[in-house]
């Protein structure tokens, strides 16, 4: 339903854009409706790209988006507009996602202005309510509420409700429960996965691999901007074959195992902490993509061998794929 | 018994009245422990951290005491409370990503606050490059401005900072959360190696992520509504927990290998009670599975098994 | 996260809009800037509304005695040709008002038009308003203003008000470019865009709102401004050919000597009342800003 | 860092292009033309006066294709040639306003710089200290507030006429000529004081006050709050911010110049001092567009200098700005 094609994305940098930054290098990936795909990767690794880039927040720089059998990379206009009845996105700071100054309900609103203004006052309630109770919110606690006084996980089920309202097909959820806490995020984690037996398509960007390998049925994992290995999320999880893969990992925090006594233990060669140019997700900085930090680039240039010119994955066993290594 | 905390309350200052965001919280540290505390946003745990370094206008120091090896700390003083910090307890912030001086050199900093303590730069220095090359970074840091530092540099160059003076009680509040994970094992094995080597005396690690407690804590205690509700070594709250809430929260953490489709995982419905105008009794009560009349008194945080204390009727 | 969303966070029970509102009014009664400078402003312009109706002596006719002192008659005195200093001062006031409102409102216009499309938009379009602010920031704006006021021989008030709104807007659109950058990096801007809306809708529905009283502020101090540039060309005769201004007065006063005839009632009123205005509004903007801004704010 | 230079060159240089052109535009625009009032001011016969207009049109460039006067005027200002007085014919502009420049840079350069330091110091010192925040203050808003010149008359009538201290005109006593005296000197500075200090004041109250809340958002900041958890004393925590304040302040005097300038310039006018201001309002009063140009000049080549020398400080004091990392005021 869903297809990225060589996909590519470089910022300007430098006076009128005289040098350029690669966030996202040649990256194809499809998703199916009814299917749940994360994308996993560390801060600055152009998964929020992806996601924006889909959403047509940012324009493609090169490569296609494909959606239901149409290219939507270069829709403006009503193209997009009705493009946006069928995709939908949520992010990750439920707190920065509404207008401080509204109610919640303004989000909704401004979706019937813009898609369901023939609707009638009833059927729209109608619909509302149906949808609500879907993504398991009582109209009555949420609706005329200010965002502050909303916790952030009634915030994103009102987020992902509000995208019900219109034909959702497929949703972009960018580390939607990140921001969450531990005792609310799962709900929200589950909502997602009700929705894709409804078959919806939903690409979920996540830094968190547990989270990932809970709902998602194939996972990709990305480095500096560019997929290391993809495929069935058993088989990435089960059999990880690169070894940024399995660096990563060894380095999850489990509740049952310490890192010591993890057998993985024999590979941490991820370049630690000292990775430059990192990001907290949380900063403004990571999520607004537009300028990534200078330290960053520099590392990313340097360990390019020749962007846009990299190795074909290699499929290891069905439906698993891995960059040879020495490749990102 | 190093860290002795009794009945700490501290609340928040609003229009509408106090925020009871710290309500009474009771618990002691061995030397070399390394305590965990864990709990929803708006438990109280970032309060309490605050607490032991510094009250600011906006909270108010209510009651309780806190004493380190023994002597009392003057947490309602600030002027004396100001001589105990950096030497006695210190802190690792959660904004460690701009708490340094962005116009200011590393090293330049680090002169500049230990001579405004009164300590001679010179004396130090030498174990300040020591341990920046033990959590892996170079001591150019020193002429670097604090833009030129990655996260994950600024938080150990932070966490070197704190720790410098050999504190007996060093608070590392958030200092993981915002981390990618690798960058986050790094910080958190510096943690261990800190306390292991004698750098700090207690440690008390406040996030909310509980399987990165695990890794690192010695013990661990959660908090819930302003009020700790159990506290234990980190195996017996993982294993064997005596709260209801403690066991819902673990059990809603998806772990590797844990999958939807198999093993379909749940939260706590419900949120935690305003701090304004706290209900009485039990304040998990409402979204407790297991309440039942006795809970309208309020449950004592007791010790329920050896080394272990629970705040519940039926712990 | 964290503790700090703790005094927003687990409320459920109170009004909603009632609560913010009133927040923002209990600091703004209890703000002693906010009062006096407001009470000031509120005093002058009623003076200014109403004080030429209390004289029937026209501002520039030689209606009295020269050079009185402040009498009964002639409550601020007259000058040496015989004009009525009160009639003046209100008049002058007048204009003052309505050079600052002028000004200072096409100067917000402006700034906001570029500031909200550099911030927006950023990128080339971004680069490019930036030069031309810093452009239109480096240029004297005297030496424009020179031109173009000699340029049209009969100025009045509205003109000059038009001239000082288009050269003092550089640094508004700076401030409001940098506000807007923020605010459009916030996830409800793409959210909007998401629901189908318009740029300009985004702006001026989504955006602007949310620093309304950021503008309110940077309308002041325009409104300020604009009052003293417009007083420097008064001075030096590039004022309003017709009419009378405080700034006019002062002109006269030091050209026909009143400092060296000790003729204090005629410079001291223009400049006193000048300053009011413009303190007032400064002194409000402080107040303001403290209101709207928690860490101003004393504990 | 190159990127940053890049940038501002090429703004300095269209705004130097789009100034001078607007400058040579003054005479050429305005109502009026400059030789006829010249020559009616000499009342001539009107014979001799068509000779003259001829002969003073061409001496002023005036009888060439616009676009050549144009041309012919960047020409003659790369050469330093800024034609000559109308009100002084035949000095020539640039010896004008030679005789004049010393004494507006005398009047503003200390103005200027001193009150950005002092108000700047004050501002740190009173925010954050209640008594001082309640009662200096609101002097500094009031300062501020003052229009340039009313100030000027204030301390003229105050300090001058009433109390007789200090002059009230004039760059130098009467009667003294222009030498490296002790009297002359002496002179200079007294009628130097009263407009250098309604400048200084004006100038004082607004830097003041934009200290006092950069330094209290400064101390909100995290670095701040770290160094009260390390238990820094607010010595080292105020001079931090203190420094930090001074950023925003150094761009600020950026942004205000061509304000200062123009209050100098009005300054002057009260003062009758003999600098650049009343080179200008004398240039309006007799219609000398010429030297009105050159006077606006060499304001416009002062600004921009000024502005330029700012920004290379600026790139001096913000490490952010050497490491690249931002394109800070750009």
């Amino acid at each position: 339903m869903l297809r990225l094609d060589h996909v590519s994305k470089s910022f300007g940098l430098g006076a009128f854009g005289s040098r350029s930054f690669l966030a996202v290098d040649d990256v194809s990936l499809r998703v199916a409706p009814g299917e749940v795909v994360s994308l996993i990767g560390e801060s600055g690794s152009g998964k929020s790209t992806i996601g924006k880039m889909i959403l047509r927040l940012l324009p493609v720089s090169s490569g296609s988006i494909t959606f239901q059998g149409e290219d939507v990379s270069t829709h403006t206009g009503k193209a997009l507009k009705a493009y946006y009845r069928r995709v939908q996105g949520v992010f990750q700071d439920p707190f920065s996602s509404y207008n401080p100054i509204f109610t919640v309900d303004h989000a909704l609103d401004l979706v019937r202005r813009e898609y369901l203004g023939d609707l009638s006052g009833q059927e729209w309630r109608r619909r509302l309510t149906s949808v609500l109770e879907t993504v398991s919110i009582n109209a009555g606690e949420v609706l005329g509420k200010y965002p502050h006084q909303l916790s952030g996980g009634q915030l994103q089920r009102l987020l992902i409700a509000r995208a019900l309202m219109l034909d959702l097909r497929f949703l972009v959820a960018d580390e939607i429960i990140s921001m969450l806490d531990a005792s609310t995020r799962i709900d929200v984690l589950n909502l997602l996965g009700d929705l894709k037996t409804r078959g919806l398509g939903i690409l979920f960007i996540t830094h968190d691999l547990s989270l990932g390998n809970y709902i998602s049925d194939r996972t990709v994992i990305l480095r500096h901007g560019a997929v290391v290995e993809m495929g069935a999320t058993g088989l990435v999880f089960g059999n990880p074959c690169h070894p940024y893969t399995r660096a990563l990992l060894s380095a999850v925090p489990q509740l049952h195992a310490r890192w010591g006594a993890a057998p993985e233990q024999q590979a941490p060669p991820v370049p630690g902490g000292s990775a430059p140019g990192r990001q907290a997700p949380g900063t403004p900085g990571a999520t607004t993509t537009a300028v990534p930090p200078a330290g960053l680039v520099a590392t990313v240039e340097r360990s390019r061998t020749a962007p846009g010119r990299r190795a074909a994955l290699v499929e290891i066993e069905d439906d698993h794929f891995v960059a040879p290594t020495g490749n990102g | 018994m190093s860290v002795q905390v009794k009945d700490l309350k501290v609340y928040y200052r609003t229009l509408r009245g106090d925020v009871r965001a710290l309500d009474g919280a009771s618990f002691t540290i061995a030397d070399g422990e390394i305590m965990g505390l864990a709990g929803e946003s708006g438990c109280g745990k970032s309060t309490l951290g605050r607490s032991l370094i510094a009250i600011d206008g906006r909270m108010r120091y209510v009651g309780g005491s806190v004493s380190l090896d023994g002597a009392a700390l003057p947490l309602d003083d600030q002027a004396a409370m100001a001589r105990h910090r950096f030497t006695a307890v210190s802190l690792v912030p959660q904004y460690a990503m701009s708490a340094m001086n962005p116009t200011r050199k590393i090293g330049k900093l680090v002169t500049d606050l230990l001579r405004s303590r009164g300590i001679a730069p010179d004396t130090v220095l030498g174990e300040f490059r020591r341990r920046l090359e033990l959590v892996g970074l170079s001591t150019d840091v020193l002429a670097r401005y604090p833009i030129e530092l990655s996260g994950g540099m600024k938080q150990r160059v932070v966490m070197v900072i704190s720790t410098l003076l050999d504190p007996s009680l060093l608070v590392a509040d958030e200092i993981t959360s915002a981390l990618d994970v690798s960058t986050q094992k790094a910080v958190a094995e510096a943690v261990v190696e800190f306390r292991d080597r004698g750098f700090v005396a207690s440690t008390i690690v406040i996030t909310h992520d509980l399987s990165i407690l695990v890794q690192m804590a010695d013990s661990i205690m959660i908090m819930y509504a302003g009020k700790p509700v159990e506290r234990a070594s980190t195996d017996a709250v993982v294993s064997s927990s005596r709260h209801p809430y403690t066991r819902l929260l673990l059990s809603s953490l998806p772990e590797v290998g844990v999958r939807y489709e198999e093993h379909r995982l749940s939260g706590i419905a419900g949120r935690p009670p305003s701090l304004l105008n706290p209900p009485p009794g039990c304040r998990f009560r409402d979204r407790c599975p297991l309440a039942f009349a006795k809970c309208a008194e309020e449950p004592p945080f007791v010790e329920v098994a050896p080394g272990h204390s629970a705040a519940c009727w039926k712990a | 996260m964290t503790d700090a969303n703790l005094m927003t966070v687990p409320d459920a029970a109170a009004d909603p809009a009632r609560r913010k509102r009133s927040e923002a009014l209990y600091f703004a009664v209890r703000n002693p800037k906010l009062i006096v400078g407001g009470t000031v402003l509120v005093a002058l312009l009623l003076l200014a509304i109403v004080g030429p109706y209390l004289t029937d002596n026209p501002p520039n006719d030689y209606v009295g005695p020269k050079a009185s002192p402040p009498s009964g008659d002639y409550w601020f005195g007259t000058t040496t040709f015989g004009q009525d200093v009160f009639s003046q001062f209100v008049h002058g006031l007048r204009t003052t008002f309505v050079v600052g409102v002028l000004g200072g409102g096409i100067a917000a216009l402006i700034g906001m038009a570029v500031g909200f499309t550099a911030g927006y938009r950023g990128g080339r379009v971004d680069e490019f308003l930036n030069m031309v602010t810093n452009i239109v920031l480096v240029i004297p704006t005297l030496a424009v203003l020179l031109v173009v006021s000699a340029y049209l021989k009969a100025r009045g008030v509205l003109v000059e008000g038009l001239f000082v709104g288009f050269t003092s807007w550089p640094w508004a659109a700076r401030a409001i470019r940098a506000q807007t950058f923020s605010l459009t990096a916030r996830d409800f801007v793409d959210l909007a865009r998401l629901s189908g809306l318009r740029t300009r809708r985004i702006i001026f529905r989504e955006i602007a709102p949310n620093m309304s009283s950021y503008l309110v502020m940077t309308w002041i101090l325009l409104f300020g401004g604009s009052i003293l540039i417009a007083a420097t060309l008064d001075f030096i005769g590039l004022g309003p050919t017709n009419g009378t201004s405080l700034g006019l007065m002062m002109n006269n006063a030091v050209l026909w000597s009143a400092l060296q005839l000790g003729m204090w009632w005629w410079f001291i009123p223009p400049g006193l009342g000048i300053t009011a205005v413009v303190g007032g509004l400064y002194i409000m903007n402080v107040g303001l800003d403290e209101v709207f801004n928690p860490r101003l704010r004393e504990l | 860092m190159r990127r940053y230079f890049t940038r501002k060159f090429l703004i300095y240089l269209l705004t130097f292009f789009f100034a001078v052109s607007i400058d040579w535009a003054i005479p050429r625009f305005m109502p009026g033309d400059p030789v006829q009032s010249m020559l009616s001011r000499a009342a001539l016969h009107p014979e001799s006066a068509t000779a003259m207009y001829d002969y003073y049109s061409n001496s002023f460039g005036l009888d060439v294709p616009i676009w050549r006067q144009y041309l012919n005027f960047w020409g003659s200002l790369l050469q330093g040639d800024l034609g000559t007085s109308v009100w002084l014919y035949p000095q020539p502009v640039s010896s004008v306003i030679a005789n004049a420049i010393p004494y507006t840079l005398a009047l503003m350069l200390p103005a200027i710089l001193l009150s950005w330091w002092a108000g700047n110091s004050f501002g740190a010192f009173a925010a954050r200290r209640k008594w001082l925040d309640n009662t200096a203050l609101p002097f500094a808003y009031i300062l501020n507030s003052m229009p340039y010149m009313w100030l000027g008359i204030l301390l003229a009538w105050l300090l001058g006429s009433v109390l007789d201290i200090f002059p009230l005109s004039g760059g130098y006593g009467y009667g003294l000529q222009p030498e490296w005296s002790l009297e002359f000197i002496g002179s200079l500075l007294k009628h130097w004081f009263l407009p250098f200090a309604s400048l200084f004041l004006v100038g004082f109250g607004g830097w003041a006050i934009g200290m006092r809340n950069l330094i209290i958002y400064e101390l909100e900041s995290d670095y701040s709050h770290y160094l009260t958890a390390l238990g820094a004393p607010q010595r080292l925590i105020r001079r931090y911010a203190f420094r930090n304040a001074m950023l925003p302040q150094v761009t600020g005097l950026a942004l205000q110049i061509g304000v200062i300038v123009a209050g100098a310039l009005v300054t002057e006018i009260v003062f009758s001092y003999p600098g650049l201001g009343n080179l200008i309002l004398q240039a309006i009063n007799n219609e000398d567009y010429f030297l009105l140009q050159g006077a606006f000049l060499f304001i416009i080549i002062g600004v921009l200098i000024a502005n330029f020398v700012i920004d290379m400080v600026y790139v001096l004091v913000d490490p952010r700005t050497r490491t690249g990392m931002r394109g800070a005021t750009s």
